[in-house]
């Protein structure tokens, strides 16, 4: 995976998260799901998905949250 | 927050190696115990095909306790046990001893610091529990309560081994049962008797509807609207108050002081020996919450330990005992009445019937 | 320090022989301010008969989606030390073995960032610190990193793995349980810290049949010591034990498969219909041992009972060498959990156990998607229902299908 | 008589020592010219290796609903002679005993007006005449009513009881099995003959646990005796029994309640531990007998696998005095049989058996209905989920619901 | 028809009194009897209180006879008891003797008959079967065919009484299974493997479309249109062949010659003496249709009942002893494969795992 790409999954993450506030909660591996069929073209992997989400949340513009499950969130 | 910009934080380190915890005598017989023998409820001694011993001194721990606690049994294990000790499964504590003349020097201090000496073979366990009103925003009763009151209670059945065979009591606040209550030889379970309060506001904002609908087991939470957005109704004939809506939605509170309670649990196993594994059954199914030492609850937890001491044989489960005298003479024995609440009506509820015209008469 | 609420309902629970978490909990009062308020908040449960705290949320310490449950109070004007009453979960050792010096930096982390109130330990296995708020979480993370300690799991994770004291103690372990958990939870700390399974996935290790960790009962994978060949008797010791037990009666009678025979000429056993379900050593440890070939069963499934009622694990590979496995780092272990976590991933809903799911599709297709063989050994009996869905079948040209 | 068709496949079956039913088709065929093209299309079935009848539609006797299969080839200008080869069920005598001349007058009707080829008896109980045409349907009807019989059960109804031997011939019989059979039969003739069930509804009565009529598993209602008192031991019987049999191992030790032991002193027996299993009175008939209180327990639900599975029946009434209840024309029991129905037909839906339907509305509830207690004998065990309906509750004001 | 216009017809004169066909040391002893003794796998006497003996003479029968079976039944009553009869639920004939001297005459005159003389105690049964290709419309093989095959080959085993306890064998020609497959010591099943072939035309004249929805146990069967008409379409995946459908819909055959077969069943068993009643077993998930003598069929119950003869304890079923040495090892004994067939994966299947640690290594 190119850094170009990782650099617009991650986007594409944050965005989905952020376009779905206050309706879904999704869960991690829904995102993998999700990004792995956006991306297929990319030929990105559920690792690299795992890779970014990683990125996100060490970086901090992504917070796990829990309820009854895990999900991920933008930061409160 | 200490500033870790620049410096990478170090993570995933995982649990530290066990191996820089161990007794020495521990590293040298690793693999090489040969047999035991339980000397006293309180203390048990392992020997080696080297010959070597090492001896483990059970005391019983609340479980939630105070650095101050820690720190005693520190001193202990400096004192007598070269700083070496470990937890049970229990939560009972070990002290781990390759002196035979310590035991009785670290009894005498455990003694002073007025903590149980026990736990050892035909007694009542430590009791399994989980966090209650101390932690958990779902407990139906609490944990640490009707755990101290029962085993202020039972004390002599864990100092002395009195038994027909090794009794384990577990408790949970709720149907989530963050432990052992499903497969105990006495379990207590805090339960609810009403349907969870909709609030619509909240479900709306912090709910996901449909795992909301998902996480009922009886199909009872149905798609609703709220000022025109998705929300949730209840079939409240269809509840069966197990709590797991609030659990994934926090707009479903149940917590009702008038009808939360406990419900009694009886003859589950874990281990292999003998029978195979088996779930806890049903005993009695409701007692209402009685703080500070729900006293109702002690009584039938003795009641179930009583007949269980006279009627069963040696080396006989909970379970096994009234496998053996069957459950009319269980419920007869113990006074406990059967009601339609015990007849499993739930997924698999049909293979527990009697299909056969085995009856006792 | 005085109390700040008056508690008569908890002080009741003072009294009484078993030690009390009430004085346990006084005494952190001493060492932390925000622990008299929970004294005071429980105080007022008791009076009222209801919890109050409220749901956690989004807490949690920097990358890791696990290890902390969050917990605020109901009643924060109130009861202000314990606005923010978090859990720090910690990775215990394997085998729940310390010693002193260990134990006391624990605390001390506890005692100075914390309420001072701990779990020694958590159901599944963690040492809990109670009582942290968020501004200390990454501080406590972080100190208990630099003693080689980490946080264990929540949420939607693998979650701590434990074990019971095996070889460590324990003439009754047929394989190293203890490194074992070691090297599994090792091995998966990224799906332990990093959500991204559907639901929470337990290991348990046990060393023999006993299952002293209750893994049957209460993890998704349990994984529990057995052996091969024979149960190795000291016939003399048997001698012994039958001058003290009615061996008919309390040992070869309650053997479950009926293999065993005592008279004059000794003890028999039929290894080959020998479950291990450990009774007879368990009764005469002196007399019996397992046998030498140490191996394991591996059970899958077992949880509480939310949503389709309590499990217990059932067989999945009914012997597995792991002594050998071992030398390969378990590697054929670690290949058999990925293809499990697999399929989990690929067919599983969010808040299923794979237990569940396991059942929801069939054990038959689960077990070719995993590529292991139908056995007998899975089973306690076979079906007893003809509504069997056959896959082969003959076309007219006398294609099979 | 010459055969019509060759049938080399069936004249195998001819071969071997056991009786053969294709010998019998022949026999047949000689008294009945439509016999002849049975054997014909038997023969084409083997050929081909599948059946050729078709539905069976709206064939019986005027008046009734039941107690008619029809049945039509799907080759009927091949085989004109089973164009129509109804089966006619006859309701057999209590415990299927006969005397020669009924038998024989029973044959004549079916050799004159017939294919000559019977069931004896069918798998429900009755006695079956094979190969009839619809119009000699009210003839045979007619001829049987004349000496006393009447037609069985089928559809939506009653179907034909029956019972075991019972005290006619068998030392173990607990009650008049006999009896009961005749007289429910006899008191429920109208829904017998004039289906308004949702489904079939069977009883089987039979004398002790040993269940020689399989009632657990093929009524829908299963009468099976039992005791409430001791078991009758002639211990001298015993004893010549001890000399053949080691009585630990074949006996004792085979009691399912563990409640029997032997030694010098002789049998020993703890009855209030005794599930009156019969099988320490199997093994050693002249030596124990079954109690004097005799007494029958009351199952429900047995059935073959459609829809949901195959059923045993399960415990509804432990004890039932039938002795007591004999004398008042078994009034409880019809009162019983009755509420069922009632239940039944309130909640059912069309071909659902009544032991589906308990299962899907819940026994408790279904209990509640028919005035009966729930019971601890009912279940094998208690539930072991908390999913529990509470029905009661308090409300605010103190008020209990 | 006779005409019956302006009488009456009789109906509902419900079965016979059987008092009228009772033998007089019946009559007599009724309810009086003390013990039997078997006397041979062909006779047995009941003792009474009052010292009277009958003695039963058991003859096996094919079931589906003649006029002339039944006539030359009689003439042999009318010669030895006195005109008395019965039969069993198993379908034998039973003459019932006062004189123990017409013993041996009637077995000499039934063996002229060529008819087995046997079925009481430790044989195989007479087997329980039903119509097949003779008279069923849903029969995936044939009763009376498989029934004789089997009687051929275990003929020794019903006149002498060979086995650890008696064997009691079922088939039945499909899944409805009409008599005792469910609950059989040994059972062979007659069953499909092909989806039922639509006839649209047949189904939108003949059929109920919710009943014939209803019927399917897999819910694969589902609402569709026909030229504009309601009619149905199946899921094939979800079909388990089983044939409900076709009864209430005859637009659904199943039969296929190329697929249609038989199963193998083990391990039921009806009695409550020593252990519950129980369901048959898989064994054998599949063997075609091989008549006249269906060879693979009469073989896999031989290697069963051999198996069973060598490794069975006196007095254990079929089932019982598969209990007690496991599972594994009768798949291992009798070299039947275990496939995925095997695991139950219909509604209760769950509770028929093996949820423990005991297994045989
Ligand atoms: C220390 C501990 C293991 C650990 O890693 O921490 C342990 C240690 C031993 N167990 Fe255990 N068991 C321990 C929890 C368990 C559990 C789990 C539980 O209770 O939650 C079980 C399964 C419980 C169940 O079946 O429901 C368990 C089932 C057994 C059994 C089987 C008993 C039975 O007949 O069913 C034995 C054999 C025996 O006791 O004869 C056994 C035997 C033993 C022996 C004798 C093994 C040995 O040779 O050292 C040890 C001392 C026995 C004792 O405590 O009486 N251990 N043992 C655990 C102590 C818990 C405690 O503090 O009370
Ligand atoms: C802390 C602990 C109880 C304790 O006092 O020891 C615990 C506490 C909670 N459990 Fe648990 N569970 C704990 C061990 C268990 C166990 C026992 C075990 O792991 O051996 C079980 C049963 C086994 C199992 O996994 O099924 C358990 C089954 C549950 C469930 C039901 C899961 C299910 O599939 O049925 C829930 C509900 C959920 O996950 O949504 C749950 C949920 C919870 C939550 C997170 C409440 C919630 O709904 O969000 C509790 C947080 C309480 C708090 O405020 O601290 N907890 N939970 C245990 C973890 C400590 C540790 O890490 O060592
Ligand atoms: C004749 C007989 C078999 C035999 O050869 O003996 C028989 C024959 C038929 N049975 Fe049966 N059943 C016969 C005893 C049984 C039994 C055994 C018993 O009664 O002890 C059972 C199992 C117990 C039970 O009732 O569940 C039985 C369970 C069925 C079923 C499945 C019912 C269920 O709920 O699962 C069906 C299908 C149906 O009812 O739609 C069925 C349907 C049929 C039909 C009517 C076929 C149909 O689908 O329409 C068969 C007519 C065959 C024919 O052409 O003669 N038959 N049937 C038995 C009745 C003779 C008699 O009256 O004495
Ligand atoms: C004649 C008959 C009753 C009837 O009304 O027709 C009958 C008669 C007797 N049965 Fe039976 N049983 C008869 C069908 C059954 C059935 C039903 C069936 O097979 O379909 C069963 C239940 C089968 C099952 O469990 O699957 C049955 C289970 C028993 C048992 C229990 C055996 C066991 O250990 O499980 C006994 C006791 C014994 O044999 O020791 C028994 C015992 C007896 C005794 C000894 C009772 C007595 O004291 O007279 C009779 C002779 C035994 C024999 O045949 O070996 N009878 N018996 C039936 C003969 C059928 C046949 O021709 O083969
Ligand atoms: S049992 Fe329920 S209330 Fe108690 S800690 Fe677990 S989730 Fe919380
Ligand atoms: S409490 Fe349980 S049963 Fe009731 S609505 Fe909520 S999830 Fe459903
Ligand atoms: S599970 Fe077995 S090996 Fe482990 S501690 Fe218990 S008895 Fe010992
Ligand atoms: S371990 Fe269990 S099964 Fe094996 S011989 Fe001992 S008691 Fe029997
Ligand atoms: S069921 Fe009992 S009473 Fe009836 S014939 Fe069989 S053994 Fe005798
Ligand atoms: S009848 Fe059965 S339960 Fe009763 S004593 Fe005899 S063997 Fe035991
Ligand atoms: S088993 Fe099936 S095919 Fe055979 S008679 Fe019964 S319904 Fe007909
Ligand atoms: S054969 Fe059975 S499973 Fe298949 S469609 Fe018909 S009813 Fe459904």
């Amino acid at each position: 995976m190119t850094d170009e790409t990782k650099a617009q999954l991650e986007e594409a993450i944050v965005n989905l998260i952020k376009e779905f506030t206050n309706k879904k909660r999704f869960k991690p591996g829904d995102i993998v799901k999700e990004m792995e069929m956006k991306f297929s073209v990319n030929g990105v992997t559920k690792d690299d998905v795992k890779a970014a989400i990683r990125d996100l949340t060490d970086s901090g513009r992504l917070i796990y949250g829990y309820a009854g499950g895990s999900f991920l969130s933008l930061p409160e | 927050m200490p500033d870790v910009s620049g410096t990478k934080r170090i993570t995933d380190v995982g649990p530290h190696d066990y191996h820089d915890f161990l007794h020495p005598v521990i590293k040298n017989n690793y693999g090489k115990w040969k047999y035991h023998e339980i000397l006293s409820p309180a203390h048990m001694v392992h020997v080696s095909e080297t010959g070597d011993k090492i001896y483990s001194v059970r005391v019983g721990s609340p479980r939630l306790v105070s650095g101050s606690f820690i720190r005693d049994l520190c001193d202990l294990a400096d004192k007598y046990s070269g700083g070496y000790l470990r937890f049970t499964t229990r939560n009972n504590v070990e002290f781990l001893l390759d002196k035979e003349e310590n035991i009785e020097p670290l009894m005498n201090d455990i003694k002073k610091l007025n903590l149980p000496l026990g736990g050892i073979g035909n007694v009542v366990a430590n009791i399994v529990h989980t966090q209650g009103w101390i932690h958990c925003h779902t407990a139906a009763s609490d944990a640490s309560g009707v755990t101290k009151a029962l085993m202020d209670d039972l004390y002599e059945y864990y100092t002395d081994a009195k038994l027909p065979a090794k009794v384990r009591i577990a408790f949970a606040c709720c149907l989530n049962m963050c432990g052992a209550v499903h497969c105990s030889d006495i379990a207590v379970l805090g339960i609810h008797r009403r349907p969870p309060k909709l609030l619509p506001d909240k479900i709306m904002n912090l709910c996901e509807i449909p795992s909301t609908i998902a996480s009922c087991p009886t199909n009872a939470i149905r798609p609703d609207t709220y000022n025109g957005k998705p929300s949730v109704k209840i079939i409240e004939e269809a509840c069966v108050f197990c709590g797991n809506c609030f659990t994934v939605c926090s707009g479903m509170p149940l917590s009702d002081p008038l009808n939360d309670g406990v419900s009694i649990w009886v003859g589950g196993k874990v281990s292999n020996a003998r029978t195979k594994p088996s779930f806890s059954k049903l005993a009695v199914p409701y007692l209402e919450n009685d703080p500070p030492r729900w006293p109702k609850v002690v009584e039938a937890v003795k009641t179930i330990l009583d007949a269980y001491k006279n009627g069963a044989e040696k080396g006989e489960r909970v379970g096994e005992w009234i496998e053996r005298i069957g459950w009319p003479k269980f419920f007869n024995i113990t006074g406990f009445k059967f009601t339609k609440y015990h007849i499993d009506d739930f997924r698999l509820g049909e293979a527990t019937m009697n299909y056969s015209a085995q009856v006792r008469q | 320090m005085s109390k700040k609420h008056q508690t008569p309902l908890l002080d009741e629970l003072k009294k009484g022989k078993w030690p009390s978490f009430v004085t346990e909990i006084e005494r952190a009062a001493e060492k932390s301010e925000m622990t008299d308020d929970l004294l005071g908040q429980v105080e007022q449960s008791y009076k009222e008969k209801m919890g109050h705290w409220k749901h956690g949320g989004m807490v949690g310490v920097k990358g890791y989606g696990g290890g902390i449950v969050g917990r605020f109070s109901d009643l924060p004007e109130k009861y202000p030390g314990v606005k923010e009453f978090h859990t720090v979960r910690i990775n215990q050792p394997s085998g729940f073995f310390y010693t002193s010096d260990i134990l006391r930096k624990i605390v001390d982390v506890g005692d100075k960032h914390a309420s001072s109130l701990y779990n020694f330990h958590g159901s599944t296995g963690d040492i809990q610190i109670l009582g942290v708020k968020t501004s200390e979480l990454e501080t406590i993370f972080q100190q208990l990193v630099s003693f080689g300690f980490d946080l264990g799991g929540s949420g939607s994770a693998l979650r701590t793995p434990s074990c019971c004291v095996g070889m460590a103690r324990c003439e009754f372990a047929n394989y190293d349980a203890m490194n074992m958990c070691y090297n599994i939870t090792q091995a998966f700390q990224d799906e332990m810290h990093r959500p991204i399974f559907n639901y929470k996935f337990k290991f348990k290790f046990s060393g023999c049949g006993n299952d002293c960790t209750a893994s049957i009962a209460r993890a998704d994978l349990s994984v529990i010591g057995t052996w091969k060949d024979n149960i190795r008797i000291d016939q003399d010791m048997v001698k012994e034990y039958a001058k003290k037990i009615n061996l008919h009666k309390y040992v070869t009678g309650k053997c479950p498969t009926k293999c065993m025979s005592y008279d004059e000429t000794g003890l028999k056993i039929d290894d080959s219909n020998c479950s291990k379900c450990m009774h007879c050593i368990n009764v005469m440890p002196k007399a019996l041992r397992p046998g030498v070939k140490g191996g394991v069963t591996i059970l899958l499934g077992s949880k509480a009972p939310m949503v389709s009622g309590p499990r217990l694990s059932m067989v999945l590979v009914p012997f597995y060498d792991v002594a050998e496995d071992a030398k390969n780092g378990y590697q054929w272990f670690k290949d058999l959990i990925g293809k499990i976590w697999e399929f989990w991933d690929e067919y599983g809903v969010s808040r299923e156990r794979v237990g569940e799911l396991i059942q929801r599709v069939g054990i038959g297709n689960f077990l070719e998607a995993i590529g292991l063989e139908p056995l007998p050994e899975m089973v306690s009996s076979p079906r007893g229902n003809p509504f069997v869905l056959y896959e082969e079948y003959v076309e007219a040209d006398g294609e099979k299908n």
